[in-house]
């Protein structure tokens, strides 16, 4: 009724509202930063690799290794340098990770995990470049020398431990926030049918957090592709293509860091200099693919519980 | 439709059924009371006493179950209203059968008196009308049958009619203090029969109730007893 | 106000019993439900309900999971437009004013319009704080202390906390925070209390404590009460809405009124066969 | 009798039938592969503590103030310990209150569109982009837009400065503090919001008294570790024109300005490379003993971290 | 603008008091302790050094970047023009000596003394994929080298191809006879390459069948661990030493330069103060320290003398 | 000890209040309607009936209250027994006011008949002893009070001994047409006093089952009428 | 078995009600809790419970929130040993034999002992092989087909799944996975079923259909069920335990039997004031 109409008023204060719209703008634009700055990420990226691409030829991606000098721009040759490399510091941060994740997860009790959890985040907290000396000044001549006496100064297997290392620490995060995410009744649903405890976390947890192990791995091999200091100080440049783990080459990142510090032949020759944008385009496009999938992986097992 | 509530229902059902069952020993009960009486036949009245007993054993026990039920369930709309019917059932066939007992036991105190033919008649007349009466009260609520339950109160007519005349009746027989004896014992009889008759009103009440949810009086039942004003 | 409309709605098929009751004139109506329909995108959620809400009772709104009560509910103080995607067709007015017109400031409609949720839901902050919070930005400045003890008062919850409104309010029980809710909810004034299964998180002592609060309150307040538990609805309100639910070839789940009645006749003697199924656990 | 035997039934089938050797082997193994990580820290801190000794012996911790010197046993690190902080410095005041504020934006305000899910996908994917290409965005936005004179602020302003290093390194870990906030902020329950506007808040009301409070501790503890991130980056300042040389150094009478916008620069882990790449083998010992201190530096941060959520989680219990 | 920068090469050498040296990783220690010497008496005079490479830096002083180019080898022509069509205009300065260092393990004893032509054949673009120091004989034999090598593995160790060492390496060991081959001027790709000169170093000392090159200032810094091989350049083997190297007797013997942007000395009294003080006395001494042989007192004053006319 | 439940304890102790409500009606309508048949007095008569309109009218209230009391409250434990008790005295009493109304319509039809002072003696008697019955039995429930309760069936015997005796003064009342029919109404009378006194014992059972749980009988009620055999 | 002991315990002051009934003698008993206590830490958190469970029945234990319900009913298959700091002390006997005794394997135990927790909690799994995993770790494996579908029959689940037995167990409804987590339980081939409010996460159909479940299920099996719903263990309870909890002055909450019966009895004659109180809603 009209009466009550003139009565009720529910218009509101017009002050609160209008700061309502102030604040909310300045978060707007907050926000749009993080827009602009992939914008410009891939902006950078593809104008120069672009006008590297037109300028040279390209036999020359298909020349034999990479040496931006010699304008032999062989693409693969670090692809498959990088790949080494990650499938090594896979080799190592799969099984210690998520043993660590295992353990922490299902097996450490409360306080004995305020004690270990640490140890994987002060490894976390310890900057690559710390582990690129480490890898080339102790794993190279106190470790990998030990047992392969013909190894090189700088090799694949030391740079690949390396990052190895480097990553243990993301891979057991992320799965073990995945098993953690596992509800605690679903344990006790495998305990109270008579299950033994790996049982149960083989079994059970193992499985449920599967596609969270998943995004870990897929995480920990764009983390690894991606890594620039341990490869820059231990994997060498050979720019020739190499299988063998025990010596060195370029790498993707490698060829970035090499590029970056400067050389005589770079200042003067334009096409090699672009090279490093092409490098870093392919680079950005790898990890992001990775992100990607395992950002689909991890929604499975988000949306699950 | 599933029932969810099946073991509940269940439950519900047997305290029913036990209602049900006293139901029929109370129809049978008046008829062979009301016979023990006429004929009169003692053994007939043993057995009626025999059978109350049974519906007060079955009395106790509806009640104590009625009670665990209701702090079991806790039931609700139709069914809160059955279980309601059921304890007022319980008690008015718990009653109904004393009055059968009531008649019953006539048979044994006017056994060696004499008899007045037309008071016979009328008790005979109000046997016939209040044990179909009965019956029809029973299965109404069996059937859940609102139109058959509204009969009774005018089934119940007769019935009143003829115990209002039991005084006249009564009073004609003196002045042989025997037969007098006798006719004053058949108006006890002829006023428990007047009460059953009652209870079968009291058991349609009960039956529209369950079925429509309104609680009514079929009429005063003040008026049921005594004469005319 | 709205009474002069007929109370009984006849829509057609399915048609809801919405049903009036002797006191209906003695009261007024604060909200008018008028063929509500909410979707949440392009699902609809909930169909059709007319339900006018009677000043200083307590009206219920119960049916099974995912009938739409909360959706419903979450309409009177336009929570719902915190919801992505939620929509609203038909009209709800509140003491006469369309609740979705243009001019009308959700913000504003929510201090009218307090609400109580399912889990205690206190601010970490003293209890102190958590009262005085919406008086304070509503512009509320002086005589807030005495707004503390009327509204914890009002929430029988003054007595086991005055020596410690300092303290935190997460130290509280889980009766007591709900309780605290509730005196948080009604320190902005409001004349209106919604609630979202206000006791399901607690335990039935603490439930009947706040069953009996909320009989007290509606000497002062008009509540609103969704509850999953019949016999909660069946305690404390005057009038039940009774929602079902049709599911569709897809498992989409659309609740519809089925009936609308003084408590007393919607739990003795309902009208709706569905209504008596639903109450009488017969289901499905 | 029936009845003992019953119970004799039931406790032979109870009776434990011995150890579980698979149990055991299992979680040894686990306990081995988390240990694995310790070895390898306690390794890493030995080695670099014998390579480190002599220096510490020999200069205790005069090289820490020594500015870099092509001399090895006078080169020392105070340029990139300076470096490193003013960097974090920069890095806390430009990344901290744009990602906070980002990621409010997108957690509280932003409608879940197409839209707002492309940013937050584009958002997480940032933040797995390797920090080297961040470098090339550096290179190639910062130091060359300023030094184009984009960004002056100041006249003759180099390309090379702090700001373009500072910049840089906000870019990187501004997706981990938007990340980081987003989820400090998700953790704080719909219960409590709906709790707010309940009683009459606006959104922004909302956001200050109730949000942003019991979100405070997960954004900081968010805002220290992405910070310590930043810390430890190398490879972005190659690219982003950090000094990566043997000697530099810094004009005296360098006021702030200058300091920031048209003075040369460095930072510890750039400084660690550097050494690392040097042929005299004191330069290994250089080298482990800035490790130590940038090490020394990172864990006390990470430290206050660990202690910070540690204390946050008691508090909630 | 779009032209090629790196990370190193945007200095602006733009300030009163501040001078920005680049180029030769090689004279780069030269230059930082001399650098290091004249801030200390002037403390408001800011220095950068850095050591990219010697193109680099000839890029950047022509691109007007730099005050001073550090280079391990003159200036090409090419550089030249492009200094020359930027309008900049420089002072070339001889300040030191360095001998190219080729080294092999310690253990190694079968190899002594080696000829352009085995070098050539153990490293050269021909060499690529060999494996066994035996598989260069044949090569080196044409080539009229030693081609005495033993049955065991080839290992082969150097600075990376940007480094203006490994320039030089090229320039003096393979070029000649690669362009009389018709072969590409460079070294094989498959060696062990490293920017850091220490892993270089590390690499040979850790190898007992390995062979490698770095600055002499390198190899001096690990001579425990590395074994200098003598090299004959057509007039017999000769060790590197300080001595052989400044006489140039040591047939990869090259000189190191700075080259001094002559633009703004009239305008910038830092510069010509840095240099004053490059080419005093004290200013030489680092040329020793940074372990670089000094020129003989004639070639100094050549220098002097060429700074003194460049400043007018 | 705080009472929780504090509004459905008002509930239930709203709805036991109406029941005791008809109880003190009934008291007073018992002692009423005795007086207005011995004196008699007509207007006595006519408060009676309009009384049991009253009690009626609760009766109807009190059921559907108990109906949605059950509904709401879902009692257990003592409130259920006292919700069960409830519904039983609530049926009870409204038979009690009919009873009384029976008797009070005695004095209508027997205003101008004569009268034997036995038989008049006798009923004054029973009257005297059912009114405080039926207050001891309502004192009872009020006060919970078992031991009271537990006497309940002793003051009933009395009454019904003079129930008894009442057929062989009634015939001995003969041949006096007039006198028999007003001696017969008054057997009526009677046996309505004995139905109350019955009815008290019943709230005296429904007593001792609110406060121990227990539902027994506490005699046979086929007993309280008729001779023993 | 353990009759002959007086079913009567008077221990003090305090003494809980420990009745028997007319049926004791037809069933035997299960489990013999003898005055425990269990601890947590140095906590105890509840205190002297004796209470036979019957064969074949189901007992419920109530009481209100932290009486300790759970920690007695976890005593029952050991899932105690898995809190840390959690310790038994007093005797439970499973057919005689002591649970806690130092032989007794905890893990064969829990195979004996089946138990439903409060939230479904199936494993991210097809239905099948929820059902096979704990006789598959128990070492069966035969005849796996046929124990699927006779769980699942007992569990009530058959129809409603037996074409989907492939699909995963999560995208059940919420009442059809408690069932599917009882089937589960069921198929070890327990002879004691343990249920900890095994329908507080469901909806008040789903709730009286798991009901149903259970007074089909106590043919076969014991049940012992906690539940904070008093209706609930009336309805379907044989036996009822009601704990009650004292508060000391650091607010430390010890958990006390109060009264052991007949649900029958207890819920409409309880013999002590405390369960009277407690099922009448008066309290505190
Ligand atoms: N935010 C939402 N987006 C989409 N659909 C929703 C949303 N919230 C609720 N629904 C759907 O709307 C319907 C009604 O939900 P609502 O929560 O109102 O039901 P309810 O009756 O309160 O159920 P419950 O008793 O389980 O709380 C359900 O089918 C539900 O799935
Ligand atoms: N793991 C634990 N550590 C320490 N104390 C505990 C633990 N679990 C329970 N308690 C305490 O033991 C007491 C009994 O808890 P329990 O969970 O058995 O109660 P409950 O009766 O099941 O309560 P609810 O009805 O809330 O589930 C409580 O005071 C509780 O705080
Ligand atoms: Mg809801
Ligand atoms: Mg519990
Ligand atoms: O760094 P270089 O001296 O080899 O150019």
């Amino acid at each position: 009724m009209t009466a009550n109409s003139a009565l009720i008023d529910l218009t509101g204060d017009p002050r609160r509202r209008r700061r309502e719209r102030t604040v909310r703008f300045v978060f707007m634009t907050a926000a749009g930063v993080s827009v602009l700055i992939s914008l410009a990420i891939v902006l950078s990226l593809i104008e120069q690799a672009w006008q590297f691409v037109v300028a040279i030829e390209f036999d020359q991606l298909l020349a034999n290794g990479w040496f931006p000098r010699r304008g032999r721009f062989e693409f693969l040759t670090l692809f498959v340098h990088s790949s080494i490399i990650t499938g090594i510091a896979m080799l190592v941060a799969v099984p210690f990770g998520l043993g660590s994740a295992i353990y922490l997860s299902e097996y450490a009790k409360p306080t004995s995990r305020r004690i270990l959890k640490p140890i994987l985040e002060v490894l976390a907290g310890i900057p690559s470049v710390v582990l690129g000396f480490f890898a080339l000044q102790f794993l190279t001549p106190s470790v990998i020398r030990k047992v392969f006496p013909a190894a090189d100064s700088a090799n694949f297997l030391a740079a690949g431990i390396g990052v190895g290392i480097l990553i243990i620490p993301l891979v057991a995060s992320v799965s073990e926030d995945a098993m953690r995410a596992v509800p605690r009744a679903l344990r006790e649903a495998s305990y109270g049918l008579g299950a033994k405890q790996w049982h149960t976390a083989l079994r059970v947890v193992v499985p449920a957090a599967l596609s969270g192990i998943a995004a870990a791995i897929i995480l920990g091999i764009s983390r690894a592709i991606g890594e620039t200091m341990v490869v820059a100080l231990a994997a060498g440049l050979n720019g020739i293509r190499n299988l063998n783990p025990l010596e060195g080459g370029l790498t993707m990142t490698g060829a970035i860091a090499n590029l970056s510090v400067g050389s005589d032949q770079v200042a003067g020759n334009d096409s090699a200099f672009q090279s490093l944008f092409f490098v870093g385009l392919m680079l950005f496009t790898l990890t992001l693919g990775l992100n990607v999938i395992s950002e689909r992986v991890v929604r499975r097992y988000r949306q699950r519980y | 439709m599933t029932d969810t509530r099946e073991h509940f229902h269940q439950n519900l059902s047997n305290l029913e059924q036990s209602v049900l069952d006293n139901a029929n020993r109370c129809i049978k009960m008046s008829a062979m009371a009301v016979e023990a009486v006429v004929l009169p036949d003692l053994d007939l009245a043993a057995r009626v006493a025999e059978e109350d007993l049974a519906v007060d054993q079955t009395y106790l026990e509806t009640h104590n179950r009625w009670i665990n039920t209701m702090a079991r369930q806790a039931p609700m709309g139709g069914d809160l209203r059955l279980m309601s019917v059921v304890l007022h059932l319980n008690t008015t066939l718990e009653r109904t059968g004393d009055q059968c007992v009531n008649i019953a036991k006539m048979a044994l105190v006017t056994k060696d008196l004499p008899r007045s033919d037309r008071v016979l008649q009328m008790i005979r007349e109000m046997g016939d009308l209040v044990t179909p009466m009965l019956r029809t009260a029973v299965d109404s609520f069996v059937r859940r049958d609102v139109e058959a339950a509204r009969l009774l109160p005018a089934m119940d007519e007769p019935i009143d009619r003829l115990n209002r005349n039991m005084y006249r009746a009564v009073v004609d027989c003196g002045p042989a203090p025997a037969v007098l004896e006798w006719a004053t014992r058949m108006m006890m009889v002829a006023r428990a029969m007047e009460r059953i008759g009652d209870q079968a009103v009291d058991i349609g009440e009960q039956v529209v109730f369950l079925v429509t949810g309104e609680f009514v009086e079929f009429a005063d039942p003040g008026d049921h007893d005594g004469d005319r004003v | 106000m709205n009474l002069e409309r007929s109370p009984v709605r006849l829509t057609g098929g399915q048609s809801p019993v919405v049903d009036g009751s002797p006191g209906d004139e003695r009261t007024s109506v604060v909200f008018d439900l008028e063929e509500l329909n909410v979707f949440y995108g392009s699902f609809r959620a909930v169909k059709d309900v007319t339900v006018p809400i009677r000043k200083n009772e307590i009206t219920a709104l119960i049916g099974p999971s995912g009938c739409g009560k909360s959706t419903v509910l979450r309409c009177f103080n336009r929570m719902n437009d915190l919801i992505e995607g939620a929509r609203v067709e038909g009209s709800i007015r509140y003491h006469g004013v369309d609740l979705y017109g243009d001019d009308v400031d959700p913000v504003e409609v929510r201090r009218r319009i307090g609400m109580v949720f399912q889990r205690p839901n206190p601010f970490p902050k003293s209890i102190y704080d958590n009262i005085v919070f919406g008086p304070k930005i509503a512009g509320r400045k002086t005589g807030l202390d005495d707004l503390v003890e009327e509204s914890l008062t009002k929430a029988a919850l003054w007595d086991e906390v005055k020596d410690k409104l300092r303290d935190s309010a997460s130290d509280l029980s889980g009766g007591q925070q709900q309780r605290l809710c509730i005196a948080r909810a009604i320190a902005t004034n409001p004349d209106v209390v919604l609630m979202d299964e206000p006791c399901s998180a607690l335990d039935p002592i603490a439930t009947l404590r706040i069953e009996e609060l909320m009989l007290d309150l509606k000497r002062d307040y008009t509540i609103v009460i969704v509850t999953h538990n019949m016999q909660q609805a069946a305690r404390v309100s005057d009038r039940t809405a009774f929602f079902s639910v049709d599911v569709n070839e897809v498992g989409q789940r659309t609740g519809r009124l089925v009936e609308f009645d003084t408590t007393d006749k919607l739990f003795t003697t309902p009208a709706q066969t569905e209504t008596e199924q639903y109450i009488t656990g017969r289901f499905g | 009798m029936a009845t003992t035997s019953t119970s004799e039934l039931v406790g032979r089938s109870l009776r434990r039938r011995g150890r579980s050797w698979v149990n055991t082997t299992i979680a040894g193994a686990m306990l081995f592969s988390l240990l694995f990580s310790l070895i390898v820290l306690v390794v890493l801190l030995a080695d670099t503590i014998v390579k480190a000794l002599p220096v510490f012996r020999s200069r205790g911790l005069e090289f820490v103030t020594a500015n870099l010197s092509s001399q090895v046993d006078s080169a020392g690190i105070a340029q990139g310990i300076m470096g490193s902080l003013a960097l974090t410095f920069l890095v806390i005041v430009i990344a901290f209150p744009l990602g906070v504020s980002a990621a409010v934006y997108l957690e509280e305000y932003a409608r879940d569109n197409r839209w707002t899910r492309m940013i937050n996908a584009n958002i997480r994917n940032l933040a797995g982009v390797p920090s080297i290409v961040y470098g090339i965005l550096g290179l190639f936005l910062f130091v060359k837009l300023i030094n184009q004179g984009l960004f002056s602020v100041a006249d003759g302003i180099s390309g090379r400065n702090l700001i373009a290093g500072g910049l840089t390194l906000s870019v990187l870990v501004l997706p981990i503090m938007i990340i980081t906030t987003a989820e400090a902020l998700r953790a704080v329950s719909r219960e409590l919001r709906e709790a707010s506007f309940g009683v009459g808040a606006t959104k922004w009301e909302t956001i200050r008294a109730q949000v942003l409070p019991v979100a405070l501790p997960g954004i900081l503890t968010g805002a220290v570790l992405t910070i310590s991130r930043a810390f430890g980056e190398t490879a972005p300042l190659l690219l982003a024109g950090a000094v990566l040389s043997q000697y530099f150094s810094v004009s005296s009478d360098a006021g702030l300005v200058d300091l920031v916008s048209n003075q040369p620069y460095t930072a510890l882990p750039l400084i660690v490379y550097n050494f690392a790449r040097q042929p005299e083998t004191e330069f290994v010992q250089l080298t482990a003993a800035a490790i130590l201190v940038l090490l020394g530096m990172l864990l006390s941060v990470n430290a206050a971290t660990i202690l910070l959520r540690d204390r946050v989680e008691r508090r909630r219990g | 603008d779009g032209g090629p920068e790196t990370g190193s090469s945007a200095v602006a050498a733009t300030g009163a008091n501040s001078i920005a040296i680049s180029g030769s990783s090689t004279v780069e220690p030269i230059s930082a302790r001399v650098g290091e010497r004249f801030d200390a008496a002037n403390p408001s005079n800011s220095t950068t050094v850095e050591g990219p490479g010697t193109g680099d830096g000839f890029a950047r002083l022509c691109a007007g970047e730099i005050d001073i180019s550090d280079a391990s080898r003159p200036i090409k022509d090419a550089e030249a023009e492009d200094c020359a069509a930027n309008g900049i205009e420089y002072v070339e300065l001889h300040i030191a000596t360095d001998g190219l260092t080729v080294m092999t393990n310690p253990s190694n004893t079968t190899v002594d003394c080696l000829t352009f032509a085995d070098l050539y054949a153990l490293t050269g673009p021909e060499s690529e994929g060999l494996e066994n120091w035996s598989e260069a004989n044949a090569l080196a034999a044409e080539l009229g080298g030693f081609a005495g090598f033993p049955d065991a593995d080839l290992v082969v160790v150097g600075p990376g191809e940007e480094s203006g060492t490994y320039d030089t390496y090229v320039e003096f060991v393979i070029s000649d006879i690669a362009e009389e081959r018709g072969q590409e001027e460079s070294t094989r790709a498959d060696y062990e390459a490293s920017a850091n000169d220490n892993v270089v170093v590390q690499g040979i000392a850790g190898n007992p069948t390995s062979i490698g090159w770095v600055g002499f200032a390198f190899f001096e810094q690990n001579a425990d661990v590395l074994r200098a091989v003598e090299i004959d350049g057509g007039n017999g083997c000769v060790l590197p030493t300080i001595e052989t190297i400044a006489s140039f007797e040591y047939p990869l013997s090259r000189p190191l330069f700075i080259y001094v942007k002559t633009n703004e000395l009239g305008t910038k009294s830092a510069l010509v103060e840095f240099v004053d003080f490059y080419l005093s006395d004290e200013g030489v001494e680092a040329v020793g320290d940074a372990g670089y042989v000094e020129l003989p007192a004639e070639d100094l004053e050549a220098t002097r003398a060429a700074w003194a006319q460049a400043k007018g």
